[in-house]
């Protein structure tokens, strides 16, 4: 008993192997394979196109076609659907925001059922967004972009899920709430949280991951530990034009 | 004794009190409509035969298994909604994916199935069904008659819509819903159960078409196009209201039949054409409906 | 001699019950009891729907007419689809046995060569009722009136009865068409202080009219309610209940006679149990007519079944005794009869009681008041 | 010294939402010629300043005037003919139409309204070559035929930014229009910017600080719907308020 | 990929007319002009709907409108049928002038419902004035000749004249979503900030958009009503609106060929269930059903599909 509890704890709790994923006919994935380890930041970094929110919607269960196998905790997810991987314990902050236009922005907030105990409270989180707090009776898509960009993130905080996938959360924010954000995300890893964030900002993720997976047209071509980065930076030029 | 535009006072009374009660019904009907076309995108043309079917399962119930009018109330709704779940499973829920249109067609095409077929098995001069013992009779108000049974119309309908608005705008479920509308997929992502909420809901839209049936039985003639005669009159209703706005449905429902009582006073020719006139304008005014939000 | 006949009417949608199945029912029944087959002439009856529009029905029946060789077409219920059949069938010289519409007009204006206009009109019901209710001490009328030309003309025909009868009009009121609710509008009849209140429209308004009525104690509190147009099958829709006291005209009553009730009893057992309407025995009537007039004159062609159908006096067991006018106004006896209590009544159908019966010389409009063209 | 030649200028402009005040009394001179920035934090009403500039939203009050002449009460599209052009900042693709039609979409505005139903679509075979070039221009070659809405969401504010400059505007408004780009796109539209900008004016909102600072002749400084600061990057990126508002002190 | 006219359309126009010109001598003439009439019908609300993204659910008015004009004036004014016809258009062209340009300020389902009510208005207004008859509609309408010349109580003869009418209708359809024009149109259904944004007057395309096919729906509305000598409340009720809506659907909005295919199908239906008595409602329903579960994208939007082509 106590081994096997012990496996698991060892144990990645993302492990991706071979992911493929179709968008009607085109094929868009073609074997991602990579792990993330319980209480880890790691980055998926690619070119535009290179089909990193295709993974994390593939993972997430939002695409129709898919093979391979994710296993979650030990638990295989490839063949669940969203919301029994939601409930499974993964939460996931989609690239253009989702932000709900016919609900305010304090229902918005509201709005993910929490699935374990241990989330962030409401409070808590709109001390870590305050903007949100001066207008959470507004209309949920009348927030200025970034406003939107940190509802999104703030409202997956709530849901008591530790594993989080982040897709470009800076992306339109201003340079103080980006740093906002990698504190935040500093501190969530302190409490245990898993992340797997897909990034175009490379100084933003090299200042906040553990490793960092390059992805390729569907695949996942390598990976650097954010130690070496310095050692690495040609490679990631040619990688990413960095 | 005064008089306005040459209506006595008292019957102009007895009027706007009619307008009450019809509006009733265009408020219950408009509110199922409302909660099915706003909360799922889905236009149910067939809403209206869904209301005939609520008024002809009560005849049934009454006339082949002996349940009452009260037990029709509660059962009727119950039965006609489950095979409004039946309908979304098979077929609705297959096209959530495309264009409304399509939606709407499918649900048009229902409507002449079910019409069709009650009129196979029933006819269409109509079938009687009698107000229940208990609310017959009425009461002499001084300025006109009102049978009992209209005010309990009005009170029954007052209180499904209450209930309604109440569960769909101030609880959970209600921004679920509406969020679902927008982006099922998210909201499934979120770890919600979207397609039995939304296969529930049409069901629960549908039961509030029937139960406006099983109210409507007793005083209008239970026949098989007594919904395709109402159903443009209620979309256009849901339109004013403000699509998606279930305060805004069950408000102009009442008011419509207030403003159409008065015209049938005053105008009786235009009392038809009215409620579009009104639309077309509130909808150059306000192009979200009264109570709409603007997208 | 082969003939073609073609049943039109509604069968999906508001006369769909007193037209409908039954007319074609009716049709071979007449076609049996003529023993046509004997007598060397093969009738095939075929059948369509024309959804009460008259579009549907020219479509139809001038394809019946230029492509199935279709020789006469029956029936035809609503008005505007019954005059579209009319022109049709003038132009192509056929002929047209109408028994299910209201229209003066298809022996008036629009009179032509090949129309018969066989069971009731406008003018019949307003003549018959209107009439009788005046006589009987109703003399002030109030109308509520379906706001079309139809319900006009009802209003209209019944008015001129009432006032040469003696009574007078106090006001009326035009609902739209079709209405669901009717309450406020009898409202204001109640306010008018009429004795009688005059139905002038159809179907389902109707129905909804006097069961409204009936809700808000119209009847009770003594004012009469006077059906313009209604079918036996709207009495049965409404109920005795609801119906009781109703004062309606009709050209026929399956419980009449001997012999009206074993032709309904034969209708009913082909028709689930209903009971035949004015309509029905209207088809069975004319198609008898027809036929006879084949046989007459040897074969089809218009001209000379139509003459022969003129010149002959008509006799079938559902109207009795009747006459083909020039005009092509079909006249028989008309009967004003009352709707019983359910006291009253002894069992299934058993709803009219018969208050008078109007001679088909005075039932209908004066040959010479029409305006039709065939009359010189 | 001769007075800087402006384009665009806005005085007291204000936009007020229902009780919320977005923009307050801004006053705003573009010089033509140069690239002007226009930064804040969220929030601080840039995007709304665009819907003002570009009357997508009706001022509240205050007017805007270009080339000397007022716009206040010119109407979207009017603007647009002027020569004034924005993006969104939200991506804004014809989703359904080819890479090639997006961009050949905007080459057809200068013939003016096409109102010319009887005639066949050909005519505007003439525009292929032009717009082929556009595409080049921000690497989309690869994915001339293919349909807007199936790009990645980069390669989508790419395309944007070709057909907005297909316009051949006198002014260009865009809102961030790195945001979501890859490092090597930032530097390509970077350098695109830049070459556009030798004949033109534009106007843009970025929050990419190095961008910002390696394009910008001029940056405005806005929070909370008003001026903070205004100068060039060095001045204003050690004004203390801006510091603290919005670049934040890790940075740098 | 330069733009031009698609071999395969050509042969199709070219095809659909031989067959047309074939047609009457082989099937019932009036059969064949209701469905081109219909078909010229489905097409013009094409237009709108499928290529200007614009769903109007009053297209009956003007379809009716322009039935009921031309047939007052052919038998109340006595014109001949080309001033007629010629007449008709031009009243639902100006009607969709008027209805247009309150209904275009509105998008969406608010955009369907506005016309909607217009329509309705109409509806009111055909059935209370006095020169449409009521619910008589206006009955015997004289054929009369063209040009004063030619004849056409002929059925044949008609049905070529209706031909010329409708081909030339879907050939100017055609020209105008493949023109210049029509690209904006595209475009601003795509994406309608956008095209303002690039300086677009995008109510001025829409507005364009719902007078031609307001037009368009008139001419239809305007031969049908010389063929069948009638024009009557169905032209102008919402059922008709409805109905001429789902053709459009069930033969593929936004194909080119659809509408015909559409009308088709349906007029046929109609047709052949006129004799199935009160069964006709249940099979046209479940017809719907079947065609929107199996058929989403209209008959020839799945036919497109499968050759990899627009149709
Ligand atoms: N809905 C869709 N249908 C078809 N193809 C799609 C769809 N969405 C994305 N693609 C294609 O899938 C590929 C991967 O896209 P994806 O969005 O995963 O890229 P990404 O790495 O997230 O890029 P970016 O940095 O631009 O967001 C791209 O080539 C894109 O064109
Ligand atoms: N239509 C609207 N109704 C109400 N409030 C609005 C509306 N549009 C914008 N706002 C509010 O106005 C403020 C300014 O918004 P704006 O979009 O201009 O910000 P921004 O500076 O562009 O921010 P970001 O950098 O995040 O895009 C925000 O607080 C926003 O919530
Ligand atoms: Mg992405
Ligand atoms: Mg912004």
């Amino acid at each position: 008993m106590a081994e096997a509890a012990r496996k698991i704890d060892t144990a990645a709790a993302l492990a991706v192997r071979d992911l493929q994923a179709w968008y009607d006919e085109s094929h868009i994935l073609h074997g991602v394979n990579f792990d993330v380890a319980p209480g880890e930041v790691v980055t998926l970094l690619g070119r535009n196109g290179a089909g990193k929110t295709t993974t994390l919607r593939a993972i997430m269960g939002l695409i129709a076609k898919r093979t391979g196998s994710v296993q979650f905790e030990g638990r295989e997810l490839i063949n669940l659907p969203a919301r029994a991987i939601a409930k499974a314990g993964i939460a996931f902050c989609p690239e253009e925001r989702g932000i709900f236009a016919s609900l305010s922005v304090d229902e918005n907030l509201m709005l993910p059922p929490v699935i374990k105990p241990g989330g962030l409270s409401r409070d808590d989180v709109l001390t870590m967004f305050p903007n949100l707090r001066e207008r959470l009776a507004s209309q949920g898509t009348k927030l200025s972009g970034g406003e939107q960009q940190m509802l999104a993130i703030a409202r997956i905080l709530r849901t008591g899920s530790k594993f989080l996938l982040l897709d470009e959360p800076t992306e339109g924010l201003a340079p103080v709430i980006v740093q906002q954000i990698g504190r935040t995300l500093a501190s969530l890893k302190q409490q245990g949280f898993t992340i797997v964030l897909v990034e175009q900002n490379f100084h933003f993720a090299a200042s906040v991951a553990d490793r960092h997976y390059v992805v390729e047209q569907g695949r996942v071509i390598d990976m650097i530990p954010n130690t070496e980065i310095q050692n690495n930076l040609g490679k990631l030029h040619a990688y990413l034009g960095v | 004794m005064f008089e306005l535009l040459g209506i006595p006072p008292q019957a102009l009374f007895g009027q706007l009190l009619l307008g009450l009660i019809n509006g009733s019904f265009y408020a219950l009907l408009s509110l199922g409509l409302a909660v099915i076309f706003g909360l799922l995108n889905i236009i149910n043309f067939s809403h209206g035969a869904q209301y005939m079917m609520g008024a002809f399962v009560a005849w049934m119930a009454l006339t082949w298994l002996g349940i009452p009018y009260w037990g029709a109330l509660i059962i009727v709704p119950l039965v006609v909604g489950a095979s409004g779940v039946v309908i979304e499973r098979l077929m609705i829920s297959r096209l959530y994916h495309l264009d409304h249109l399509y939606g709407l067609l499918l649900t048009f095409g229902l409507a002449l199935v079910i019409q069709g077929l009650f009129r196979n098995g029933f006819g269409v001069s109509g079938l009687p069904y009698a107000i229940p013992a208990q609310l017959s009779g009425g009461q002499n108000l001084g300025f006109m008659f009102l049978p009992n049974y209209r005010g309990w119309v009005v009170l029954a309908s007052l209180v499904v819509c209450f209930g309604t608005w109440f569960a769909i705008e101030r609880t959970r479920l209600g921004a679920y819903l509406r969020a679902a509308t927008e982006n099922p997929t998210l909201v499934g992502a979120f770890g919600i159960n979207v397609p039995r909420m939304i296969t529930l809901t049409y069901g629960f839209g549908v039961a509030l078409a029937a139960f406006a049936g099983v109210l409507a039985a007793p005083i209008y003639s239970v026949n098989p196009n007594m919904g395709a005669d109402l159903i443009i009159v209620v979309f256009a209703v849901v339109v004013i209201g403000g699509m998606g706005s279930i305060l805004g449905a069950i408000l102009t429902g009442f008011g419509l039949g207030i403003v159409e009582g008065l015209t049938k006073v005053f105008y009786p020719e235009a009392s038809s054409v009215a409620i579009f006139v009104i639309m077309a304008i509130v909808l150059l005014v306000k192009p979200a409906g009264l109570f709409g939000r603007t997208a | 001699v082969d003939v073609k006949l073609g049943v039109l009417n509604d069968r999906s949608g508001i006369y769909a019950d007193l037209s409908g199945e039954g007319s074609v029912v009716a049709a071979r029944m007449a076609i049996e009891d003529f023993d046509a087959a004997a007598k060397g002439i093969n009738v095939e009856v075929i059948s369509a729907d024309h959804q009460n529009k008259p579009d549907v029905a020219s479509t139809i029946a001038r394809q019946w007419y230029d492509e199935e060789g279709v020789d006469v077409i029956v029936d035809v219920p609503t008005s505007s689809a019954a005059l579209a059949v009319n022109e049709i069938t003038r132009e192509k010289g056929k002929i047209f046995l109408n028994s299910g519409a209201a229209s003066t007009d298809l022996t008036g204006a629009q009179c032509a060569p090949g129309t018969a206009h066989w069971t009731y009109d406008t003018y019949a019901l307003a003549n018959g009722t209107g009439k009788a209710m005046v006589d009987n001490g109703y003399k002030n009328w109030y109308f509520l009136t379906a706001d079309y030309a139809f319900g006009h003309s009802l209003e209209e025909n019944t008015t001129k009865v009432v006032e040469a009868s003696g009574g007078t009009v106090v006001g009326s009121v035009r609902h739209p068409f079709p209405g669901t609710d009717f309450s406020s509008f009898l409202l204001q009849a109640q306010a008018s202080g009429a004795d009688v209140i005059g139905l002038a429209n159809a179907g389902g308004d109707t129905v909804n009219s006097i069961k409204q009525a009936a809700e808000f104690g119209i009847t009770q509190a003594g004012q009469a309610l006077a059906g313009l147009l209604i079918f036996i099958t709207d009495v049965h829709a409404l109920g005795l209940e609801t119906a009781q006291g109703l004062v309606l005209t009709e050209a026929f009553y399956w419980d009449l006679n001997d012999d009206t009730r074993a032709w309904s009893e034969r209708f009913s057992a082909e028709m689930g149990g209903s009971k035949p309407t004015m309509v029905h025995a209207g088809v069975y009537s004319a198609v008898t007519h027809y036929l006879k007039g084949v046989e007459a004159s040897g074969d089809k062609a218009t001209e000379g079944v139509m003459d022969w159908m003129k010149s002959n006096p008509s006799s079938d067991p559902v109207f009795g005794e009747g006459e083909l006018r020039a005009d092509g106004r079909h006249i028989h006896d008309m009967y004003l009869f009352q709707v019983k209590s359910p006291a009253e009544s002894t069992g299934d159908w058993d709803y009219y009681k018969l208050l008078a019966t109007i001679p088909a010389e005075i039932a209908f409009r004066p040959l010479e008041d029409g305006g039709c063209a065939l009359v010189e | 010294m001769s007075s800087p030649d402006i384009i665009l200028s806005a005085r007291k402009l204000t936009k007020r939402f229902s009780g919320f005040t977005a923009v307050n009394g801004v006053d705003l001179d573009v010089e033509r010629g140069t690239i002007h920035a226009l930064i804040g934090p969220n929030g601080a009403g840039k995007t709304t300043c665009f819907n003002l500039l570009t009357k997508f939203l009706q001022p509240s009050a205050g007017n805007i005037s270009f080339n000397g002449r007022d716009i206040t009460g010119l109407a979207p599209a009017a603007i647009a003919r002027l020569g004034v052009v924005r993006s969104f900042q939200i991506s804004a693709v014809f989703p359904r139409m080819s890479v090639l039609e997006n961009v050949r979409i905007a080459l057809q505005r200068r013939r003016g309204d096409s109102f010319d139903f009887w005639r066949n679509q050909k005519v505007l075979n003439a525009y292929d070559e032009e717009a082929r070039e556009r595409v080049e221009e921000v690497g989309l070659t690869e994915f001339i035929g293919e349909t807007a809405g199936e790009l990645s969401y980069g390669r989508k504010r790419a395309l944007e930014i070709a057909t907005t400059l297909a316009l051949e505007p006198e002014m260009l408004l865009l809102d961030e229009p790195m945001a979501g780009m890859a490092q090597e796109d930032v530097s390509r539209i970077s350098a695109l910017i830049r070459r556009i900008a030798a004949k033109r004016t534009i106007l843009m909102v970025e929050h990419n600080l190095s961008v910002v600072a390696d394009l910008s002749d001029k940056i405005t400084v806005l929070a909370r719907g008003e001026v903070l600061a205004e100068g060039p990057y060095e001045a204003v990126s050690k004004d203390p308020r801006v510091i603290e508002a919005y670049i934040g002190a890790g940075h740098g | 990929m330069p733009i031009g006219t698609p071999r395969h359309h050509i042969a199709i126009f070219a095809g659909l007319l031989v067959l047309l010109l074939i047609a009457p001598f082989v099937l019932y003439p009036v059969f064949i002009m209701k469905i081109l009439c219909f078909a010229l019908f489905a097409s013009a609300l094409n237009l709108l709907l499928g290529f200007g993204g614009l769903l109007s659910f009053g297209h009956a008015a003007f379809f009716g409108s322009a039935s009921y004009v031309t047939a007052h004036a052919a038998k109340v004014w006595g014109l001949t049928p080309e001033v007629a016809i010629l007449l008709g258009t031009i009243a639902a062209a100006f009607l969709g002038l008027i209805i247009g340009a309150l209904a275009i300020r509105r998008q969406g389902i608010y955009f369907a419902m506005v016309t909607l009510a217009f329509a309705q208005m109409v509806f009111f207004f055909a059935l209370q004035a006095p020169f449409t008859g009521g619910e008589d509609g206006i009955q015997a309408v004289p054929r009369g000749s063209l040009f004063g010349m030619i004849s056409l109580a002929n059925d044949t003869t008609l049905y070529f004249v209706v031909l010329a009418i409708v081909f030339g209708g879907l050939l100017a359809i055609y020209r105008i979503i493949h023109s210049p024009f029509g690209q904006v149109l595209k475009a601003i259904r795509d994406n309608e900030p956008r095209s303002i944004s690039l300086g677009y007057k995008v109510n001025r395309y829409k507005l364009a958009v719902f007078v031609m096919s307001a037009t368009l729906a008139g001419l239809a509305g305007s031969t049908k009503a010389l063929v069948f000598q009638l024009a009557s409340l169905t032209d102008v009720y919402w059922t008709m609106s409805g109905e001429v809506v789902l053709m459009t659907l069930l033969g593929g909005m936004g194909t080119i060929f659809g509408p015909l295919v559409g009308a088709a199908v349906i007029v046929t239906m109609q047709n052949y269930f006129a004799s199935f008595g009160a069964w006709v409602t249940v099979l046209q329903g479940t017809i719907f059903v079947v065609s929107v579960m199996l058929f989403r994208e209209g008959i020839i939007g799945v036919l497109s599909r499968w050759i990899r082509k627009p149709l």
